[in-house]
Parts: structure tokens; sequence; C-alpha cells
């Protein structure tokens, strides 16, 4: 029963700091690629941001590796990006919310109807893949990198923005490219929707973060009613709301 | 509609400690080895977030997931068997490095009593010792002929150890010296030898310095974090499949490995295995590889169903006790004692899983069993894993299982408790076997693997005979209170034990009684090699790896050897020699 | 091993608005009443966490779970019918109160017009307007004759609207006053006054006010807490079969709803039904429910497969014509909208599913047909139903689908977007059908429905016609930029486009060519009675929870009828 | 040309209170009412009080109900109760914690074999429900709630302590029925999410930050403990979070 020594907090040990003094890769002996990965690449805004926000436990990965992550948060921020009006997809927390949405039903498609025999469609008649959204998700994520070495060689996330851009319209759009089991098309229209929804659905799911995505487009949220406001000529703006406020 | 490939050199079944081997192995010597294994690929990068207890050990975030296939359990043949529709008792991997990734990490190498225990103790204690439902066998192979094997695999994975005073000989120090000796191991070292035991460091994958293999391949000192079973390493620094053998294999240009496949069947013609069935399981596509040599390396479980499934070998019947593929599935007794400390607090969250002190004083034929109504023992270890919080809440029997005073225990207990634990041998009887489920199918549409296995009387014994031998050193290390542990009634398919299920297609010297020789190539089929803890002709009283690791080396010699004579390797008789 | 149960007078296999409606009318009339609903319990109290876009719209929480179950799809014949494998153009509800907890509330009545559809168009057009193919037929009941079963289920749902005079004469005002007419919606009249319409506000389900209904059921008024469709109102301002017939039916005693029952067979013995056989999808139990008569008030699909799967009732063949179980599916042709973008910033957030304006100048046969190559006609209409943010992400066409301009031009427009809105008539088509698939099964084991189906001719050219007057509304009120669509793609099962599917068991006077009579009576099995929209004999221009609440009333009296006197009702 | 409209918060009671919506007796089929909830006692502080940091998380994914919630929180807090060593299971957010995870893959089973036929096992076959996870824990909460009516004439959240205990005690010795689950299995999953959302990593939205780790003195994720292994003394640490490897 006797205090430590030395108590620590949380910074002592992270990940990089770890690294960092601990003398482990320092020598040039990092492992098959192990440790080296696991490092955050971008540490300078890491650092800031963390000493000014409050912490969210929330904001951990469930189902991501970091790279795929780090992808992830990249492609999204091409898809919406930061701008005058506010935060894009990395700064509202997007990657989180897929990642958190990927690891449940939505990711192993639970609620969709999974049984065979799978045959080609035609156009009308929906998607008839029985790869699960999770599985399309990372096929697609390493295309992304496989892809960009192919072209710029460099990984998606090192990429300019002008690179990361070309790199996503020729997934959306072209043919070029061929991902094993899934279509560029199918992962990229599955990163583009939930990139949205990361953007706008309830700070519930992980994203939106603080509600900034609702903000920049004077969406109120969860309102209990508008029976005023909507008889009102003019724009009300309405401080929005979150399903939070709910629990009393 | 089956897509066929080209035809390769050699084709493993699961990448895990085993094979990884033999395509390394295979690979340097030139062969071209393609590594087909059911789940998703994964590396040292995957392990960013392994730090989460929920995730990985109440969730099998890396085994293998009962959707697609699991087994199906009895205690006994006149029972109906359910499937163990979650895990529970044992944990299978699944995705590259299979539980090579997950395990702990104890390295032990089976003493020369466990090779031949038949004879040893035919001669020892008379043919009457245990009764002819326990179908105990030597192994074909005696523990001087492995020993170069054990040494390999433990060079390759860098094992740090010290010299065990009641174990097998050894011709070479172990690679790397001993782990650190937390006060926790000082205090059971210091009572057992106070009680005249012989304790010592138990032998680790979890390495205590920086390390280069034979194969060149690094692997990195342990760093004490407390998240080693059921997790992955993200430092690299306990030694698994990821970051030794496939690598290596990888390097030489001559593995592929392809993740993400299941084999649902090998395929032979006239006693002769031409290649394997499998199903992309992300996709549904179907592929057949076609290989000169078929290696099955994968769980004990899905060795033994293949085999079964496939029609290849005869089956196992209890009723009869003849045929092979299924016989003498054995598991391990866990016995033991926890001990609670009132006055003293102890760091258990820090630890490896391989951070440990062992007594081998009553394992094997260490002690006399002439007035003991069992074989064998096991070891006795303290290990100090790192405990964790949602799993770890020790509290004393008479404690609810809920409610304040099981909140304020469990809190008190958390750091104020020790468990010493026993590697039980478990001796192979007629009635425990695996057969293949007559009902109920995997989501590929093939028959479920049957369990039919329950605790023997030899194991009752043995295991309260363990329990009051760890109780007895518990007290002897100042705990205030010890409670031993005591056998459930039958065996549980719910509460984890441990992931030492041994035995199904094992191997000795008669095609008669056993299925593969001592290459684990197949009596039956030549050019088939089975590999892993199947091969156990019974499980002995330490985790399995080590000697899972040296059978691997030595039937990646047999396969080079085929390669060139195309023979079976063994000549089938009491007077087993090289043919 | 199905558990076989005590025989009941009756029982109604789907607790939404027909099943909901047909217990509370029997069960008044002291008829014991054993209702199967497929889903869950669902109570107002469920919809405490209801405004949530992501849990409710994008990721379906009230509807049908198709792992479970879905249909297969084709556009013609020589495709193969694939699975729907994932949610797209229609959203099946289950649950106890079915699509009626999640829809939007537009209630409407059919027009005079469309229950004598065939006999009227020859009339005044002649044969040849009629085209080969087209499987037109009177519904063997005259709107007259329906008219107080509409208004019966009006007052009971409370529905808030103003007389429209164009349309079939109604006995009483509506129960409630209109909806409030918003900014956005004065615009709408405004233009269409202009161009010399007669705008309306559409009859809506969401409340106006306060209201108690004739069974004593009261409600309060709609908040215009913009989420209406795909999910249940927390005010029970919507009218739901969980706030009006159900409460009033449990109340009497006499009603035995068991949720998680999904009836997979109706068992007959040639033409009398016995009674259904079910599942418990949670527990897995099979149970037999004897009755003396057996109500279908699934969802149209649903009450389809049934009596395919239980081969009653006989089966349509496309190539003969014959055959009645699966004919006349229908369905209806959206897409001739205009969408407006807007200077102003208006309160689009709030709203409600029934907050609409419409003009009723081309519905039904109001306009002249003579030099046009269709029959029938559309709604124009325009909605403020609170623009939910991730689904709302309206552009120009030319902008950028996703990145920064995407970004701004949608955040733009978020507040600044209308849309004037099409809801066509659907004419039956002879090889627009449905019937079991070969090939997939549900989890039961029972084959799946198989829908083919396929715009033709006529939806092609009233797309075209309605476009064309869509546009000078939208220019009228002013928006910057106006988007027209102008043609119709085919049938795509992805998008979503309504849930307002219909036929497959249709009325009609005549057995040979119609699968019930006016009561929904089954020509084939007296004792069986088949509610829903799977009776329209071709699908209006309308929302059809109006009609299908008004036949529902009146099958609720036949069954009555049939109960004390046996024999066919008409 | 907006309008700013202030203090536009409005939580559901306020709503109800200043809007009049029940003031008339309006209540349409007596339905608005439980909305409300059935336990608002002392509530009223928590949404006045300035928010100190917004907890999005903490909202439903799961349950529908406000009573079923309430009900699955005070059953956990009997098993995990709050006490002098710290918090219990409600300031721990483990209904939270519940929630969200029987809106995933654990209320699905989704990695689990749920392939019929289903039969009773052995006490040694382990469980063998055809129920999902979330429909165990559904239909025993409301059996909670039934039970508790039916022994104490109230609803389980308004009992005293003990009585819950009484009536847990029923489920935990199957003396309460069930379909297709016995009691006990449902006991036992409750008991067991309930320390997994006390003890869990603050991802998932129990331990409350990382409350149930320190009333363990647990340090939650940590590096590497090289330097403290050998150490003789307890060593106490501030715990770290899965979220500061980020």
């Amino acid at each position: 029963m006797v205090d430590s020594n030395k108590p620590q907090g949380p910074e002592d040990h992270s990940r990089r700091k770890f690294i960092r003094n601990s003398g482990i890769a320092v020598g040039g002996i990092v492992v098959g690629g192990a440790l080296g990965s696991l490092i955050p690449t971008k540490q300078k805004d890491k650092d800031q941001s963390n000493a000014e926000k409050p912490i969210n436990y929330n904001d951990a990965l469930m189902f991501f590796t970091m790279e795929q992550f780090q992808t992830t948060e990249a492609a999204t921020e091409r898809i919406f990006p930061e701008d005058e009006l506010g935060p894009g997809a990395k700064g509202l927390g997007v990657a989180y919310y897929i990642d958190h949405q990927l690891a449940g039903p939505w990711g192993m498609n639970a609620k969709d109807y999974m049984e065979g025999p799978a045959y080609n469609a035609e156009a009308t008649q929906g998607t008839q893949t029985l790869m699960r959204r999770a599985d399309v998700f990372a096929i697609g994520l390493k295309g992304l990198d496989d892809y960009s070495n192919k072209k710029y060689e460099n990984k998606f996330t090192e990429l300019t923005a002008e690179e990361q851009d070309d790199v996503l319209q020729v997934f959306d759009v072209a043919k070029e490219f061929k991902l094993s089991g899934a279509t560029t098309k199918q992962f990229f229209e599955l990163l583009r929707s939930m990139t949205i929804e990361g953007a706008y659905s309830d700070p519930l799911y992980g994203g939106n973060k603080n509600m900034a995505g609702w903000k920049m487009r004077d969406f109120p949220g969860s309102q209990m009613g508008y029976t005023e406001a909507i008889m009102n000529k003019e724009f009300v703006k309405i401080e929005p709301q979150s399903l939070r406020e709910h629990m009393g | 509609m089956a897509k066929k490939l080209d035809k390769v050199d050699a084709v493993t079944v699961g990448v895990g400690w085993t094979g990884g081997i033999i395509a390394a192995e295979l690979a340097k010597e030139g062969l071209n080895v393609v590594g087909l294994e059911r789940g998703g690929d994964r590396s040292t990068e995957d392990f960013q977030m392994i730090h989460d207890e929920y995730r990985y050990a109440v969730r099998y975030g890396l085994m293998q997931d009962t959707s697609k296939e699991t087994i199906t359990f009895r205690n006994k043949p006149d029972e109906r068997a359910l499937p163990m529709r979650r895990l529970g008792s044992f944990l299978p991997g699944e995705g590259v490095g299979g539980a090579g990734d997950h395990w702990n990490g104890h390295t032990w190498r089976f003493l020369p009593y466990d090779l031949e225990i038949k004879s040893q103790t035919d001669k020892k204690y008379g043919k009457d010792k245990l009764g002819e439902d326990y179908t105990i066998q030597d192994w074909g192979i005696t523990y001087d002929e492995l020993e170069p094997y054990f040494y390999k695999f433990e060079q390759t994975a860098g094992i740090s150890g010290e010299e065990n005073p009641m174990g097998a000989p050894r011709k070479h120090d172990y690679p790397t010296g001993p782990m650190k000796s937390s006060p926790i191991l000082y205090r059971f070292k210091k009572a057992t030898k106070n009680m005249k035991l012989h304790p010592f460091q138990l032998p680790s994958a979890n390495l205590s310095e920086q390390y280069e293999n034979p194969d060149g391949e690094t692997i990195n000192a342990c760093q004490y974090c407390g998240f080693c079973e059921r997790f992955g390493c993200e430092y690299g620094a306990k030694s698994s499949p990821n970051i030794t053998v496939i690598p290596t294999a990888k390097k030489t240009g001559n593995f592929e490995l392809r993740a993400d496949s299941n084999v649902v069947e090998v395929l032979h013609e006239g006693g002769r295995a031409t290649g394997v069935r499998y199903v992309d399981v992300k996709t549904g596509e179907e592929f057949v590889q076609p290989a000169d040599v078929v290696i099955l390396t994968s769980y004990v479980l899905n060795n033994t169903r293949l085999l079964l499934q496939s029609k290849l070998g005869k089956p196992y019947d209890p009723k009869t006790k003849e045929g092979v593929i299924g016989k003498n599935y054995c598991y391990q007794i866990t016995a033991g004692a926890t001990g609670f400390f009132e006055d003293e607090k102890f760091n258990s969250f820090m630890g490896a899983g391989s951070l440990g002190a062992t007594v081998d004083d009553y394992n094997g034929d260490n002690f006399d069993h002439k007035d003991l109504d069992f074989i064998h023992g096991g070891s006795l270890s303290i290990t100090q894993t790192g405990q964790r919080p949602i799993e770890n809440n020790p509290v004393p029997k008479d404690t609810p299982k809920w409610g304040k005073d099981f909140k304020e225990k469990s809190l008190h207990y958390f750091n104020r408790s020790l468990s010493v634990g026993a590697q039980g041998a478990s001796m192979p009887h007629r009635n425990n076997y695996l057969s293949l489920d007559e009902n109920y199918k995997d989501a590929y549409g093939n028959p479920l693997l049957k369990l039919t296995y329950d605790f023997t009387d030899q194991d009752r014994n043995l295991h309260k005979y363990l329990s009051e031998q760890a109780a007895d050193i518990l007290k002897e290390m100042g705990a205030d209170k010890v409670e031993a542990k005591e056998i459930s009634e039958h065996y549980d398919i719910v509460p984890y034990q441990s992931t030492h299920n041994t035995g199904g297609v094992i191997m000795g010297d008669d095609p008669e009684t056993s299925a593969v020789n001592n290459y684990s190539q197949m009596w039956d089929v030549d050019n088939l090699f089975v590999i892993g803890a199947s091969a156990f002709a019974h499980n002995g009283g330490y985790n399995p790896t080590g000697t899972v690791g040296a059978l691997a080396y030595r039937a990646a010699e047999g396969i080079i050897k085929f390669m060139d004579e195309d023979k079976q390797l063994v000549k089938a008789n009491k007077d087993r020699q090289l043919v | 091993m199905a558990n076989e149960l005590p025989k009941v007078p009756v029982v109604i296999v789907g607790m939404g608005w027909a099943g909901g409606i047909i217990a509370s009318e029997l069960t008044k009339a002291g008829i014991e009443v054993v209702g199967l609903e497929r889903g869950k319990e669902r109570k107002t109290s469920d919809y405490y966490m209801v405004h949530d876009e992501l849990r409710y719209a994008l990721r379906y929480e009230m509807m049908k779970d198709l792992s479970k179950e879905t249909l297969t799809f084709r556009n013609t014949e020589k495709m193969r019918a694939l699975p729907m494998r994932t949610y797209g153009t229609f959203l099946d509800g289950t649950g106890v109160g079915g699509a009626g907890s999640h829809w939007n509330g537009q209630n409407y009545r059919f027009l005079p017009y469309d229950f004598e559809i065939a006999s009227k168009t020859v009339e005044k057009y002649g044969k040849n307007k009629i085209p080969d193919g087209m499987a037109l037929q009177d519904w063997g009941i005259t709107y007259d004759e329906l008219e107080p079963y509409y208004d019966k289920y009006e007052k009971m749902a409370g529905i808030s609207g103003e007389e429209v005079p164009i349309y079939g004469k109604r006995s009483a005002p509506y129960p409630t006053k209109p909806m409030l007419k918003t900014p956005v919606l004065e615009m709408f009249e405004k233009a269409t006054k202009k161009l010399g319409y007669n705008p309306y506000m559409v009859p809506s389900a969401n409340l106006s006010e306060n209201y108690t209904n004739p069974d004593g059921i009261a409600r309060g008024a709609c908040q215009y807490c913009a989420f209406c469709e795909r999910f249940g109102c927390e005010y029970g301002a919507k009218a739901d079969p969980i706030v009006t017939v159900l409460p009033v039916a449990e109340k009497t005693g006499k009603l035995d709803l068991r949720t998680h029952a999904n009836v997979i067979e109706i068992l007959h013995d040639g033409n009398k039904a016995s009674g259904v056989r079910y599942v418990n999808p949670v527990t897995r139990e099979e149970f037999i429910q004897p009755a003396d008569v057996v109500v279908l008030s699934s969802y149209v699909f649903n009450n389809v497969k049934l009596l395919l799967a239980s081969n009653l009732g006989k089966a349509y063949d496309s190539k003969t014509g014959q055959g009645v179980i699966g004919k006349n599916y229908a369905y209806q042709i959206t897409g001739e909208s205009s969408l407006g973008f807007f200077k102003d910033k208006f309160n689009l957030y709030a709203g409600a599913g029934a907050l609409g304006m419409e003009i009723p100048e081309y519905t039904g046969d109001n306009f002249d047909h003579t030099d046009l190559d269709f029959i029938h006609g559309a709604g124009i209409r325009m909605f403020q139903y609170g623009n939910r943010p991730i689904s709302n992400n309206f552009v120009p066409d030319g902008t950028a689908t996703w990145g920064k301009e995407f970004k701004q031009t949608s955040i733009k427009y978020a507040n600044s977007w209308l849309k004037v809105a099409v809801q066509g008539a659907s004419m039956p088509w002879r090889t627009n059908y449905l019937d079991l698939d070969p090939t997939y099964k549900d989890t039961y084991g029972v084959p799946l429905l198989r829908m083919t189906y396929d715009y033709t001719e006529q939806d092609h050219n009233l797309t075209k016609y309605m476009a064309k007057q869509t546009a000078p509304i939208m220019e009228e009120m002013g928006a910057e930029i106006i988007e027209t669509t102008g043609s119709l793609e085919p049938l795509d099962v992805a998008p979503y486009i309504n849930t307002h599917n219909t036929g497959g068991v249709i009325m009609g006077e005549d057995p040979a060519t119609s699968a019930v009579n006016s009561y929904l009576q089954m020509w084939d099995a007296e004792n069986v009675f088949v509610a829903g929209a799977s009776a329209f004999p071709h699908n209006s221009s309308f929302n059809p929870t109006g009609t299908l609440g008004a036949l529902s009333y009146r099958s609720a009296e036949g069954i009555e009828k049939y109960l004390k006197n046996g024999g066919s009702l008409v | 040309m907006a309008n700013e409209e202030k203090d536009s918060k409005i939580s559901r009671r306020k709503f109800v209170k200043n809007s009049g919506y029940v003031a008339g007796g309006v209540v349409g089929g007596g339905l608005l009412g439980s909305l409300l909830g059935v336990n608002f006692k002392g509530s009223e502080q928590t949404s006045t009080a300035p928010v100190k940091e917004a907890k999005f998380n903490q909202a439903l994914m799961y349950f529908t109900r406000q009573a079923d919630f309430k009900t699955l929180g005070a059953a956990t807090e009997r098993i995990f109760p709050e006490d002098d060593n710290g918090p219990g299971a409600l300031a721990l957010g483990v209904p939270y914690f519940i929630d969200h995870q029987l809106a995933g893959s654990y209320g699905r089973n989704d990695q689990e074999y749920m392939q019929g036929p289903f039969h009773d096992g052995t006490a040694f076959q382990g469980l063998q429900s055809p129920l999902k996870r979330h429909e165990i824990f559904m239909q025993g909460i409301r059996a909670l709630e039934k039970e508790s009516q039916s022994d104490f004439n109230d609803s389980f959240t308004s009992l005293e302590g003990e009585q819950q205990d009484k009536i847990l005690q029923k489920f935990e010795d199957d003396k309460v029925k069930l379909k297709g689950v016995k009691a006990s299995e449902f006991f036992d999953l409750l008991r067991s999410a309930t320390l997994a959302g006390a003890y869990s990593d603050p991802l998932y939205g129990g331990n409350e930050d990382m409350a149930g780790w320190k009333m363990k003195e647990y340090p939650g994720s940590q590096m590497s403990y090289i330097n403290e292994i050998e150490e003789e003394d307890f060593v106490e640490m501030k715990p770290s979070a899965l979220h500061e490897h980020l």
C-alpha cells in the first residue's frame, strides 16, 4: 500500500512518447515493420488538439487497424473537407463513426438477405454481392493504397490532396483498377455514404462531433416541435440538440 | 463450379505455427508452397488497439467465428450432442498466425517418459495400472530422437529459460536467459525451496531480451504490459509465426500465402492425395489447388474433421476400439488453488503470458505412483500474466456472486490474491473421441465435428492430488486463506479451461493403432502429412506448443525426404526403423 | 412438431391498419379474435429515441428484417430474378402497427372514376383507348357505395383536411381542420393559383388539432417535429393503429394479440380454410391456430405469398392471362418532379409527413385524355416533410458529388430547395405480376415472392406529360435553378421510391378475373378474407392508405355477416 | 436575416411542462405520459445545470422504451452497487454500455452458431437457446418488471433495494419462467454484461472516466511495466484508456 514513486499521467504512456522514451525503436531495431506502423503519422496537430479538447474516450478503434483508420480519415476528409464553413470529416470524427459502424451489424450486413446463390445482376436489381460491408471496406482501403503505390509510388495518406482526389476519382468512376471480390465503385459509394452519415448523424454514433455538422447547415437536430418556428417567414436559427438531451 | 489452379509442390492447410514452420523449411529448400488460411491476414500492425480486454478477451476478437463453424459436444456416447454455440472451454485460433498469435508463450519439451509412456508404465507398475479402457500408447519416437527438433524450434522462437532440474535433459542452453523474477515469482520459489521442491523460471516465448534467430528474424524484448493470452503482441516480443517463420518463408519468394481460404476437402485418388478444395470465405468462390504433397497444419479439431470428411483413414469406433481417425482425443486437467492475502498487495496487473515459475516434482513419473490411483502428473506453476479487471474477480467461495458484498470483496482481493495452477496430463480413454456429427452443419454445408468427452477416474484422482499440492504451496507462501480447486462433476464446455486439445490423428509405430508415423506422414496416404497436437498419443503435463514445434520440424525434414524418395518413410512394426 | 391451439372464431394475419381495423370492429361486436403479428410489440413509449435519422431512416429500425425474408425482382420475364438483398425502393413494415406506424400520414380517397375505370374509359374514349396488355378492370364497387366506409375510417383517424370540389362527394366534412399553411406552402399556393389551378391542403393523418374520435380515443396535435416517414410518432399525433384501433380492440378483452407470430401457411381442406400455421421467429416454436374465419391483412406481398405458398386460389399465369393470385400488381409513377434551388432560406428542418399542398387538375379523368396517349393522371404536389441532414444533400446537376464543392453547395442549399413532385397512377399490365421464386427461400424454408415489373408505354407517356406541368410552377415560385426529370428509367430496386405497392389479390365482380369480392371475401374460399391494398385492381395517383382503410371497414362488416349467415356475400 | 432563438433547448420534460400539451388532458390513448419516463426524480438538476462536458454517447441505440432502460439500470445497480469504494453500475454508465452492445454484434450473436435444431442440453453443454442476446435481455427485463408488479405491486425501479434483490434472486434461482431461455441464463448474461460494462475500456460507453479501473487500482492500457515489474511494493498508476493510443 505504498504510493508510487512516480505517478504517471496518461501522456507519459502514450504510444508515441513510449517509443520516443524507451529507446526500443530509436536504435533502428524496428522488427518486421512491427512498431513503425503503430505510430500515428501526423503527430504535430495531434499534440496540439489533445491539449485543448476534453477527452472523448469513444474516440478509439473497434474495427480498423491504425493504417486503415488513417487512410479512412484522409479519404473522408477529401470527400468532405474542412473549409471556411466549418470542420471536415476529420474534425467531425467521421472515421471513428465508420469504425464503430463497421464493427456492428451494419458492417456484418445483419439485416440483409445474404443467402446464395449470387449471380451477376442487371443494373436495376440492386447489389448482389455476398461480401459484407466490413470486408468491402477493408479491401477498398487496401486498394486505395495499392493504386496510390502503383500510380504515385506512395501510400494514400502520403499523397498530396490533388493526388488523393485523383485516386478517389478513379475509384468513383473508372474501371481501370480492380479489387478482389468488389468493384472500386462499390467501395467508393460505401465510403461516400458513410462519410455523409458520419458528418450528420446524431453524435451518439461517434461522428458529427459537437453537432458541428448540424451547426454548419443550421440543422437543429432533435427538437421537440416546431409549431412556432414553422410559420415564421424568416429563417429561425436554433441551437441544435442531440438525443442525449432526451435522457433527462 | 470450383476453379482449378496450377499445381504446386506443397499445399498447407492452415498457417499457424505448424503451417508456418513447414512453409519456411520447404521454401528454404526451394520447393514452392501455397499456404491456405481460413482466417484473415494479420500482422503486428493489427495490434494497435490490442489492450482491449472486452474486444479481445471477452468477445474473442482473434478467435474462430463460431457462426461459420463450431463443434458439437456431449459427455457420453449415449447423449445427444449439441453445438458449442459460442466459444468457452477452449479457443481455437483463426487468421494468419493462428493461435500462435494469441498464445501465452509457455514453451515446454514433453518428458522422455511421455514418449514411451505405455512401455514405461507397464514396466514399472505392471500392465493393470490403469485398466484397458485407457488407450495409452508409445509415440513411436524417443526423446533422444526428438531432442534436436525441440532445440530447433526453441532457436526459431528464441525461448527464454533456465535449466529445469526435473525436466527433459537439454544438450544446449536456452537461446535467451530467463525472464525477470518478479516479487510474486520470488515468493513462490522461496516457498517451494522450503518445501524441498525444485523451482525454476518457466520457459517463455515472451523474450527476456532482444534476439535474432537463425533465420535472421528479430524478436523484441517483452515489456510486461499484461496483454498476452487472447491478444497479439504489439511489440513483436512474443514469438509468433507472424514474426518468425512466415516472414522467413516469404523472403524465399517460394511461398504464397492465401488468407480467407477455407479448405473443405482433401482430394484424393487411389490412396494418393491430389490437392485440396477450398472456398474463399469472403466472396464464396470455390477453388481446387492441386499439389504433390498435402500437409494438414490446422488445429487438432480441423485436422481430424478434414480427414473424416474427405474419407481418408479409418474412422475410430469406440465399441470395437478399431480405426484411428478421431482416436485418443485428450485435453488437460486444470487443477490448482487460490490464496487470499489480507495484508499484502501485489502488482498483479503487470506481467506477461509466460512470466512464471514452476516445479516439476509432481510431473510425469518424477514421483512414485505405486500407491497412487493415477499415472503421470502435472507441472505446478505460478504465473503473473497480468490480471485484467473484467475476467478477474477472485473472491472466497462463500461470497455472493453479485451485489454489495461481491463488489466489496472482488475489489479488495483483485490485487490481493495469487493462484498456483497445474497443467495436469490427460490420458486417453476409449470413450473420449472425435467423429462427425449427423445433425449439424457448418456454413459450407459440411458436418460439424462431434466431440465426446468426459473426465475419467484417472483425471479426478490426479486433479485432487495436484490441487492439494498447489494449496500447500500457497500456504507456505503465507496466504491467509487457501482454496483448492475442485473438478466439475463432468467436463463442462462453457468455462474456459485451456486450448490444449490433442489427439485424433495420433502418431505411433503401428498403422493398426496410429494414423501417422513419426514424421507425421499418414500411414494410409504417403503424400499426406498431418501435423500438430493432433499427433499426440496422449497429453502431457505441459503446454503443448514446444512439442508441436519439434514435431513440425521433424515433419518438414520428412517431407523434404519424401520429395526425393516418394514413399513411406517409416517401416511399420514394433522394431521400427527407417525404410 | 406444431403445437395445435384451441379453435377461435377469427384469426387475423398481420396487425397493421387493415388487421387493426378489422380486429377493432369485430371485437366491438363481441367476436373473439386472435391477431398474429410477425414482428414485435410496439407502443408510443417505444418512440423515445425516435429522432434518430441514422437508426430509423437509414438503418430501417422499424422495417422488416430482410435477412429473414425478402423478395426477388426482375423487370421482365427474360431476366433472372434476384433477391432484393438490402433495402431500397420500398420499405415493408413489421411489428404491431405495421407500416401504419411509420407512414407519412397522407390520407386520400380514390376518385369515383377509379372504381369504375374500365367502363368509364370505354364509355368516354372507346374500347381502343385501352391498349392490349393493359388489364384494366372495374372494382366491383362504386365510390358511393364505399363513401360511408371512407367516412368511418377518416373519423376514426381524425383526418385533417379541406374539401376539394372536383373530387368525390363527401357525406361529412373532414373531422379536423387542415394543417398549418406554412410560408413555403403559401408560395406553392400563390404560384399555382396564378397558373389557374385550385390547390388544396393535403388531407393529413398528422392531426392539426387535438381530437377525440368516436371510439373515445383522444390524441394531441402535430408538433411539426419533422420525424414522420420511417419514424413512429412519439406524440401519438399521427394516426397509427397502436394509438387508434388497437387500444380499442384490446379494451374489449376480445383480442388476443400475439407478437412474434409469423404465419407461414394457411391450412385448408379444398376451399375451406381451417386455420393457420405460424412460427415464433425468436423461440422458433411452431403453432397451429384453427379458426372459423381466416383474415389475411399483412402487406400486399405477404398476402400474395401466403396464398401462393398455401396453394389457395388459382395462381396467375402471365402467358394465358388465366388465374388471379399475383395478378394486376401495380405500383406508382414518380420522378416527373421539378427541383428548385432558391436564394432564400426557409425553415425546412421543420415539417410533418403530410404537410403539403396539391393541385387536383391532373388527377384521374379530371382533364381530357382524348388526345393523350395515356389514361388517368397524377397529383402535382409539394410537401414540407422536414429535411433531415443525412438524406438531404441536393445539389444542382453538374455539382461534384463529393469534395469541397459538394460540401459547400449541399450546405448552401440545405434549407433552400423545394420540390414540386408528381405521384402518378399505375395501370395493371399482363406482364407485371407476382409469383413464387423457383430458387430463393426465406428463413422458414418458404419460397420468396418473385416480382416481375417494368414501366409501360402508359407510364412513360404519363411521365412526359406531367413533367411539362411541374416546371412552370417552380418558375412561378421563383427558383434560381430548376431541374426537371422528364423520363422514367426502368424500375430499379436500389433507390427508395415509395411503398405504394398494390394488387395481387384483387377485388372485382367476376371470380374469373378477380380473387375477392367487394367484401374482400375470397371467391374460392368463403371463410378467407384478404384485406389490404392487395385488393386494388389498379393503383391511383393517391396514397393508398385511405382507400385501404375504407375497404377494411367494409370487410369487417362482411366478416360479421359471414359469421352469422355464412356463404358468399356477393 | 436569421432570428436567433435563445434558450431553445427543450428537453422532453420541459416541453411537456411548458407546452400545455398534457395539461389539457388530451393524452392520446394515455400514451404521451409514458414518454416522460418512470423516474425523473432528481434529474431536473442535471439538465438545468450547465453541461460540463457533453456525453453524446449517452443516448440509446438499442432500447426504445425509457421504462425498459430504467429497469435495466436499476438491476445493474443492484448487481454492482455504489458504495464506499466508488460508483455503482449507473454512475459507471453500465446501462449505456449494455444498450450499445445489444445494438451491436454481441446482441445479435453474429459470431455464434445459431443454426437449429435447438434442444435442451445437459448442464455441461452450454447455452442452447435459440434466442439472440438482445431478445433474451428484452424478455428478461420485461419479466423483471412483471415479477415486481406481481410480487410487490409496484414497478421494479420503485422498489426498495432489498425487494429488487429478491426479484433478481428469483431469476438467478430459476423461479421465474421465461420463453426459450432460463431465467438464470438471462441473469448470468445480465451479471456478466454488468461487470464487462464496469471494467471494459471506456471506448464502449461504460467504465465512465475509468472509475471502474480506479476503484480496482487497475491502470488500464499501459505501454509497458518493464520498469515496475520487479518493484516490491504495490505501484499505483493513473489509468490510461485506448483513446490515448491514437
